[in-house]
C-alpha cells in the first residue's frame, strides 16, 4: 500500500530524513516510535505531500505520490490532482489544526461535502455516528475554542475518518487522551484496519503500540533504526538503541 | 461523558450561585461581599469627556457662525440629495467592484505562479503610485491622448479602429477611474488579513483535499475577516469621502453639490456642514454596520 | 472664473500673450502716493498708517498667480489691492488662501479684506460687502472649426454641450435660461460643470463640449495659451471686487481709493499691464445690485 | 539530541544531493528526471503581459500630448520640489503621530475600561465621520468659529481668554487636522492587526506576568504587524498623496505647486506627469521598504 | 500552599466545575487525573486566576487569588497585583502557547527580563542552562514554528521554570514527549520539588502519576471524586469510578 524509499529531506543545513525506507502492506496497522526530532512527524507529512522530498521516492496504492511516472521522467502532479489523492489519505495532525470558525459538525463535514461532493444530509447524519463515536455527540454545534484538549484531539480524528480514507496518518492521536479515550481510540483503530484500512500511527505510547500494531517501527535522527512485529521490536530489540530507549518506559 | 448528568456527587454544601461571583467558605455564615476594584479615576474621567462633551455640543448648537437656519434650509434640497445619491451608488458599486478585485489580487500576488504574482504587483504598484486626480483626467481625457484605438498587430498594421471621444461618459469614467484604484488598496487589506491566519489551516485544508477556491472561500478568508473588516470599513468609509474627486470631471457628488452652492453664495459654513451632517449619518450607518459583520466573524470567540 | 476662487471657476482673464509664462513684471505701484482724503475715511484705529490682513485667492493670470518662483503673487488683483492700500497708507499683510477658507475667515476678523476675483451677484451681496475694481463678464470660447455664430441669446445654444466651472455664476445663468429651449420647442442644451479646468478644456478640445462659457478676460488667456480654440463673443458684464465682511467700516475708504487711483491714471497702467483695458470701471462701487441683460 | 550527529548510520546508498529534487530508486542505474508541471498557458500569459506592457510604455514615450519636453523642464523647478519636500515632511510627520495616537486609541477601544473604549469609539466615530476638507476648515477658521478660547468654570464666568484669530498657522493646522484624521483610520488598521493575534498569546504573557504595555509591545503587537504592515501601506501612500488637500488652507504641496503652473500655462496633461512622476517615485520606495518590513515581521516563518 | 474551597466556575449554562476542594502543601506534589473535559484543565486555569471562579475561594501562600480580604469584604485586585502574583506561579499550557515572533532564547528570558528585572546576560545564561537541561541546547536560535511537538513542549516548560517560581502548574507536560524524555521531565519535577517548588501536574500517564506524585487527586464531571497517596488511589481505589478508569490504562 505505502513503499517508501530512500526519502531524504532537509530544512536548510539540517538533514530531517536520512534515507527513509519502509513498506506498509494494506490494512495493516504500522506504529512509529522514536525520540522527539527524530522526524516522524516530517515523515507522515512527505507521505500527504505536505512536505516535497529532496530525494526518493513514495508510492501509496501504487501511485506515485505527487508525481507521474512516464519513462524515465517525472512529471510533477498539478494541485488539483494531487488534492485528489489526498482525499484517499486522512491526517491527524500532532497539533489538531481544527478550523477555529467552523463548529464540531461542519469541521467534520466540510471535506466529505465539498471534496468528495456527498449530499449534506448524508455527510450530517455521517459526522453525528463519528461523534457518538468518539463520545462527543452533544458538542456538535460547539466551537473547537470552547473544547478541552481531548475533546479537540478526538474532533480531529473523526474529521479525518468522515473522509472514509483507504489510508489514515496518525500524528499522536492519542497524546491528549486519557487512558479510557485511548482504549476507545484503540477500539477504532482496530475496527478499520478489520475493514482494510491501512494506517500510520506516530505515538509515544508503548501499550498503544503493543496493542494497536502490525509492525513497530522505530526511528532515530532521521533514519529507521529497527522494524518487525510488535512483539520482537518491544520485547527483543536487537539494537541497542532502541534497547535503551525502550527501557526509560515508565 | 455527558458533561453535566443529573445526579452528580456534590462534595460541598455550599449553595447554587453560579452566576453571581459570592464567595464562600464552608466554615463562615455568611460569605464575604466582593468589592470590585475601585474606580474612581474612571468615573472621574467620565464626568470630564461628559461635560467636556456637552460644551462642545453647546458650543457649536449656539454657535451663530454656524448659522443653523441655513443650513436647515439647505439639507434636503433636490441637489443635495441627489449629490448624495450618487455618492452612496458609487460608493456601493467602487467599494464592491475593487473588493472583488482586489481579493483576486491579493490571491494572485499570494500564488505561487511568477506571472500572476508579477502582474499582481505591478497593478498595486501603478494604481497605488498614481494619484486618483491623474487617472480619473486620464480617462476622461484618453481622446487626447489615443484619439483611437485600434485593434490589430501590436507595432503592426490595424484591422479596426475606434475613435475614443465620447467613449466613455464621466459617470462610467468615475466609476471604472475609481474601481481600479480601489481594488489596488483593497487588495493589500486582503492580503494582510491573509497573512494573519495560521499556515496550519491551510495545510489541514489541503491534507482534506479541499480545492484553492473552496480553501480561500470557507477556510481561510472567513478567519482572515477578523483582521480585514476594520481596515475594510476604513476603506469603505473613505470611499464615500473620497468619491468627492470625482467632481473634478463633471460628476457631482455631494460635497461637490454643496461647494456649488457655497461658491454662489459664499454661504461656506453652514453648506459645509450640511455636507457634513449627511456623511456623519451615512458614516454611523456604516460603522453600526461594521460591528455586526465583526460580531458575525468573531462568533467563535464570543462567548469565550 | 467669477465663482469665486479662480481656480475653482476654471478659467479666468487673458494673459499677455502665448506660449510658457511671460509674466509682466513692470512696477505700476510704487509711484503711488497716500490720498489724505480718502484716509480719512478709515477707522481711527488705522487712519495713520496701520496694517491690513488681506487673503489672496490665487488662480491663474490675470487676476491672480505666482511668478516663476513659486512664491511671489502677481496679477491684477495684487496690484490694485496694494495700490489701494497706499493710497490709505496701509501696509499690506497678505496671506494665500484657498476659497473655502477666506470667507468665513473673513467673518472672524481674521482677514480684513480678501481678493479673488469676485463677482458681485445678488446672493453674495446679502453674504459680503464688495468694493468693485473691474468690469468682467461672460462670455464664450469654442474650437477654431465651431461652425457657431456669435450667442446673442442663450436659446441659440439649444441643443448643444455647454462646460463650465462648478460653482460660477454661469452656471446659474445657464440653468435659469435652460427652459427656454423647450419653449421654443428646441432640444435643451447639456451643462457640465467641472472642477479642474484640465477636465474643462479637455473636453472642449476632444469635442465632448461645444462651448466653454467662462469669464472673458479668463477666456481669452486661455484661447491664447491653447493652439485651435477661439474665443467667440462676450455676452453679459459682471463686476468684480474686493470683499469685506458685511457692514464694514472699511468699504468707503477702499471706494475712495479704488476713484483716487482711477483718476490719477494708476488704474489705466494697472490694466494695461495685465491686457484688460476693456474691463475698466468709470468709478468703484460699494455692493452695487447685479448688472443683468 | 544533537539533530545531524558527524557519523549516523545511512541506510540507503543514495547520492548526497538534498538540494536538486532528483528521485532515486535503489535498483536503477539512473534516477528519472523530474519535469515541472508543464506551464505553457503561464509563458504564454507572461509573453502577452510583456507585449502589452511594451505597447503600452511605447504609446506613452512616443505619444505627443504627454510633452516630455515641458515635463523635463518642470521636474525639478524650485516650486515642485519644495512641493515635494513639504508632501513628504508632511506624510512622515502626519504618518508616525497618527500611528502612534491610533495605536493608543486602538488598545483604549480593547481595553476593558469602559471611559476609554466609549471616547476611543467616539473618537474614531467623530474623526471618521468628518470629511477632512471640514475639519481642516475647522481649525483655520477656529478663529470666526470661537472668536475666543476662555478658560474658567464650565457654563460659568471665564478666567483666562485668548483670543484665536491667528492662533494656528496654516502648515500647523495642516499637521494637526491630519493627524487628528488619521489617527482615527490607523486605530482601526492596529484593532485589525490585535483581532488576528490568537488569545492564547495573551494569556501566555499574563502568566508570566507581563505588564499590559510590554506584552502589547513585545507580544501582540509584532504578531499583529503581519496583518497591519499592508493596510498600513495603503495608508502611508494614501496619504502622501492626501496631504494634497491641504492646498485649501493655501499650504503648497506637491500636486498644489504643479496646478498652480497649469493654471498659469495649460500645459495640464505634462504638468500631472511631473506630479505623477514624482507620486511613483517615493511610492516604489515606500513599497520597497514595506517589503523589508514585512520580510523583517515574518522572519520566523520565512525559511519554513 | 494551595487551598481550593468549593470552586465553581460555568461556561455559559454548563457547569464545568461543581465545587471543588483541594489542598496543596509546599513541596509537594499532586498529580490531577481524569478524563477528557472534567476540567482538570479549568481548575488550573482558575489557580492562576485566567479564568475568574463564578463562587468558592482560591488563595496561594496563604494569599487569595486574585482578591485582597479586609473584614467581610474582597477587593477585587488590580491587574498589577494579580501579574505580581503570577510571576510566584509557573503555568505550562496544555497547547504551549509559545511565542511564535521570538527564538527559543527569547521565549524564555523574556519574563525574567521584563517581569523580575533581572539583568539578561544573567537571564541568558539562565535560560542556556534550562535548555541543555531539557535537551535542547543547539535550538535556542530557533523559531518555535520549526520545532517537533515535543521540542516545543520542552521550550514551553523551560520558559516557565525561567521565572523560578514557587508554584508550577503543569497541564500536561509531557504529552508530546517519548519515553525517555518523560524520565527527564520526570527527574526535573522530583529536582524541583527537593528544592522546595510545590506543584500541580495534570497528566493522562499513570505510570508518570505513581513516580512523580505525593498526591494523586482523581477528577471528574467537575468533581474531585478520591484523593490521596498514589499507592493508595492508584493501586487500591475506594471509588468505583476511579477503578472504572484504572481498569482501561493499557
Ligand atoms: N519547518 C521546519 N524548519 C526547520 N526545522 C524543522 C522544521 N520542521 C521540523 N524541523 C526539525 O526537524 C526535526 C524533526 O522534526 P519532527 O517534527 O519530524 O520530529 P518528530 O519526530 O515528530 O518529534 P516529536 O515527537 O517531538 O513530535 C526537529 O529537529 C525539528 O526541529
Ligand atoms: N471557553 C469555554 N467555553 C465553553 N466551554 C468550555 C470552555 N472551556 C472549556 N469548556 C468545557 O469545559 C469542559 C472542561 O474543559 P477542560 O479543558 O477543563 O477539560 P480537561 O479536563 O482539561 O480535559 P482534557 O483532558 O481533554 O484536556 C469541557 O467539556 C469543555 O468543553
Ligand atoms: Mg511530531
Ligand atoms: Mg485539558
Amino acid at each position: 500500500m505505502v513503499e517508501i524509499r530512500s526519502v531524504r529531506k532537509s530544512f536548510g543545513s539540517h538533514e530531517v530524513l536520512r534515507g527513509i525506507d519502509l513498506e506498509v502492506r494494506t490494512g495493516e496497522v504500522t506504529v512509529v516510535l522514536g525520540p522527539s526530532g527524530s522526524g516522524k512527524s516530517t515523515l507522515l507529512r512527505t507521505v500527504n505531500h505536505l512536505e516535497k522530498v529532496d530525494s526518493g521516492r513514495i508510492t501509496v496504492d501504487g501511485k506515485l505520490v505527487g508525481y507521474r511516472r512516464s519513462g524515465d521522467k517525472l512529471y510533477e502532479l498539478r494541485e488539483r490532482e494531487v488534492l485528489r489523492q489526498r482525499t484517499q489519505i486522512g491526517f491527524v495532525f500532532q497539533n489538531f489544526h481544527l478550523f477555529p470558525h467552523l463548529t464540531v459538525l461542519e469541521n467534520i463535514t466540510e471535506a466529505p461535502v465539498s471534496a468528495l461532493k456527498r449530499p449534506r444530509a448524508e455527510a450530517v447524519a455521517a459526522a453525528h455516528t463519528l461523534l457518538e463515536r468518539v463520545g462527543l455527540a452533544e458538542k456538535a454545534g460547539a466551537y473547537p475554542g470552547h473544547l478541552s484538549g481531548g475533546q479537540q484531539q478526538r474532533v480531529a480524528i473523526a474529521r479525518a475518518l468522515a473522509l472514509e480514507p483507504k489510508l489514515l496518518l496518525f500524528d499522536e492521536p492519542t497524546s491528549a487522551l486519557d487512558p479510557e479515550l485511548v482504549g476507545e481510540v484503540l477500539d477504532v483503530i482496530k475496527d478499520l484496519a478489520r475493514q482494510g484500512t491501512t494506517m500510520i500511527v506516530v505515538t509515544h505510547e508503548i501499550g498503544f503500540a503493543r496493542e494497536a500494531a502490525d509492525t513497530v517501527v522505530f526511528m532515530d535522527e532521521g533514519v529507521v533504526v529497527e522494524q518487525g512485529p510488535p512483539a520482537e521490536v518491544l520485547d527483543r530489540p536487537r539494537q541497542e538503541r532502541t534497547r535503551a530507549f525502550l527501557s526509560k518506559v515508565l | 461523558m455527558p458533561p453535566t448528568p443529573p445526579a452528580a456527587p456534590a462534595p460541598s454544601p455550599t449553595g447554587e450561585a453560579p452566576a453571581a461571583p459570592v464567595l464562600t467558605k464552608e466554615a463562615e455564615p455568611a460569605p464575604p461581599r466582593v468589592v470590585p476594584v475601585r474606580r474612581t479615576g474612571q468615573w472621574a474621567a467620565a464626568a470630564v469627556v461628559l461635560l467636556l462633551l456637552a460644551m462642545a455640543v453647546n458650543s457649536v448648537v449656539r454657535n451663530e457662525a454656524f448659522q443653523w437656519g441655513v443650513v436647515a434650509e439647505y439639507f434636503t434640497t433636490p441637489a443635495v440629495l441627489r449629490g448624495l445619491g450618487l455618492t452612496l451608488w458609487l460608493t456601493a458599486l467602487v467599494m464592491a467592484l475593487g473588493f472583488v478585485l482586489g481579493t483576486l489580487l491579493a490571491v494572485a500576488r499570494m500564488s505561487a505562479n511568477p506571472v500572476l504574482k508579477s502582474v499582481s504587483w505591478g497593478y498595486i504598484w501603478f494604481f497605488r503610485s498614481t494619484p486618483v486626480l491623474v487617472q480619473l483626467l486620464f480617462w476622461i481625457n484618453i481622446g487626447a491622448l489615443y484619439p483611437q484605438l485600434g485593434l490589430g498587430i501590436p507595432f503592426g498594421p490595424e484591422f479596426l479602429t475606434v475613435k475614443t471621444v465620447n467613449l466613455l461618459g464621466p459617470l462610467t469614467v468615475a466609476l471604472i477611474g475609481l474601481t481600479l484604484h480601489e481594488a489596488a488598496y483593497a487588495a493589500e487589506v486582503v492580503r494582510g488579513g491573509l497573512l494573519s491566519v495560521d499556515r496550519g489551516q491551510t495545510e489541514a485544508a489541503q491534507s482534506l483535499g479541499l480545492g484553492r477556491w473552496r480553501r480561500l472561500r470557507r477556510i481561510v478568508l472567513p478567519q482572515a475577516m477578523r483582521a480585514i473588516v476594520p481596515p475594510a470599513g476604513n476603506m469603505l468609509i473613505g470611499t464615500l469621502k473620497g468619491t468627492s474627486i470625482v467632481s473634478v470631471i463633471a460628476v457631482q457628488d455631494l460635497l461637490h453639490s454643496v461647494q456649488l452652492v457655497y461658491h454662489r453664495t459664499y454661504q461656506v459654513i453652514p453648506l459645509l456642514l450640511v455636507a457634513t451632517l449627511w456623511y456623519a449619518l451615512v458614516t454611523t450607518v456604516l460603522t453600526a454596520g461594521q460591528h455586526y459583520v465583526e460580531r458575525y466573524y468573531g462568533r467563535s470567540e464570543r462567548d469565550r | 472664473g467669477q465663482g469665486g476662487q479662480a481656480e475653482a471657476g476654471g478659467a479666468d482673464k487673458p494673459g499677455t500673450g502665448a506660449g510658457a509664462v511671460s509674466l509682466p513684471t513692470e512696477d505700476v505701484v510704487s509711484g503711488v502716493r497716500k490720498d489724505p482724503a480718502a484716509a480719512k475715511l478709515l477707522p481711527a484705529a488705522l487712519r495713520d498708517g496701520g496694517e491690513i490682513s488681506l487673503a489672496a485667492g490665487v488662480g491663474s493670470p490675470p487676476s491672480s498667480t505666482y511668478l516663476d518662483d513659486g512664491k511671489t503673487v502677481a496679477g491684477l488683483d495684487r496690484d490694485v489691492s496694494d495700490a489701494a492700500a497706499k493710497v490709505l497708507g496701509l501696509t499690506v499683510r497678505r496671506e494665500v488662501a484657498g476659497f473655502e477658507a477666506i470667507l468665513p475667515a473673513l467673518g472672524s476678523g481674521k482677514y480684513q479684506v480678501a481678493t479673488g476675483n469676485f463677482g458681485v451677484t445678488d446672493d453674495r451681496r446679502a453674504t459680503l460687502d464688495f468694493v468693485t475694481y473691474i468690469n468682467d463678464g461672460q462670455g464664450f470660447a469654442v474650437r477654431e472649426d465651431s461652425t457657431l455664430k456669435k450667442v446673442t441669446d442663450l436659446t441659440r445654444l439649444c441643443g448643444l454641450n455647454i462646460a463650465t466651472g462648478a460653482g460660477t455664476t454661469f452656471e446659474v445663468t445657464l440653468e435659469e435660461n435652460r427652459p427656454r429651449c423647450a419653449e421654443q420647442g428646441e432640444k435643451p442644451y447639456e451643462v457640465r460643470t467641472y472642477a479642474e479646468q484640465g477636465a474643462l478644456w479637455g473636453s472642449l478640445q476632444q469635442g465632448r463640449s461645444d462651448v466653454v462659457m467662462s469669464t472673458i478676460n479668463g477666456l481669452r488667456h486661455a484661447v491664447d495659451q491653447q493652439p485651435g480654440l477661439k474665443f467667440l463673443n462676450e455676452y453679459q458684464r459682471l463686476d468684480v471686487g474686493l470683499a469685506f465682511k458685511k457692514g464694514t467700516p472699511l468699504a468707503p475708504a477702499f471706494q475712495a481709493a479704488v476713484d483716487h487711483l482711477i483718476e490719477d491714471g494708476t488704474y489705466a497702467r494697472i490694466l494695461e499691464k495685465w491686457g484688460v483695458t476693456g474691463s475698466a470701471l468709470k468709478e468703484s462701487r460699494i455692493s452695487p445690485p447685479e448688472l443683468k441683460s
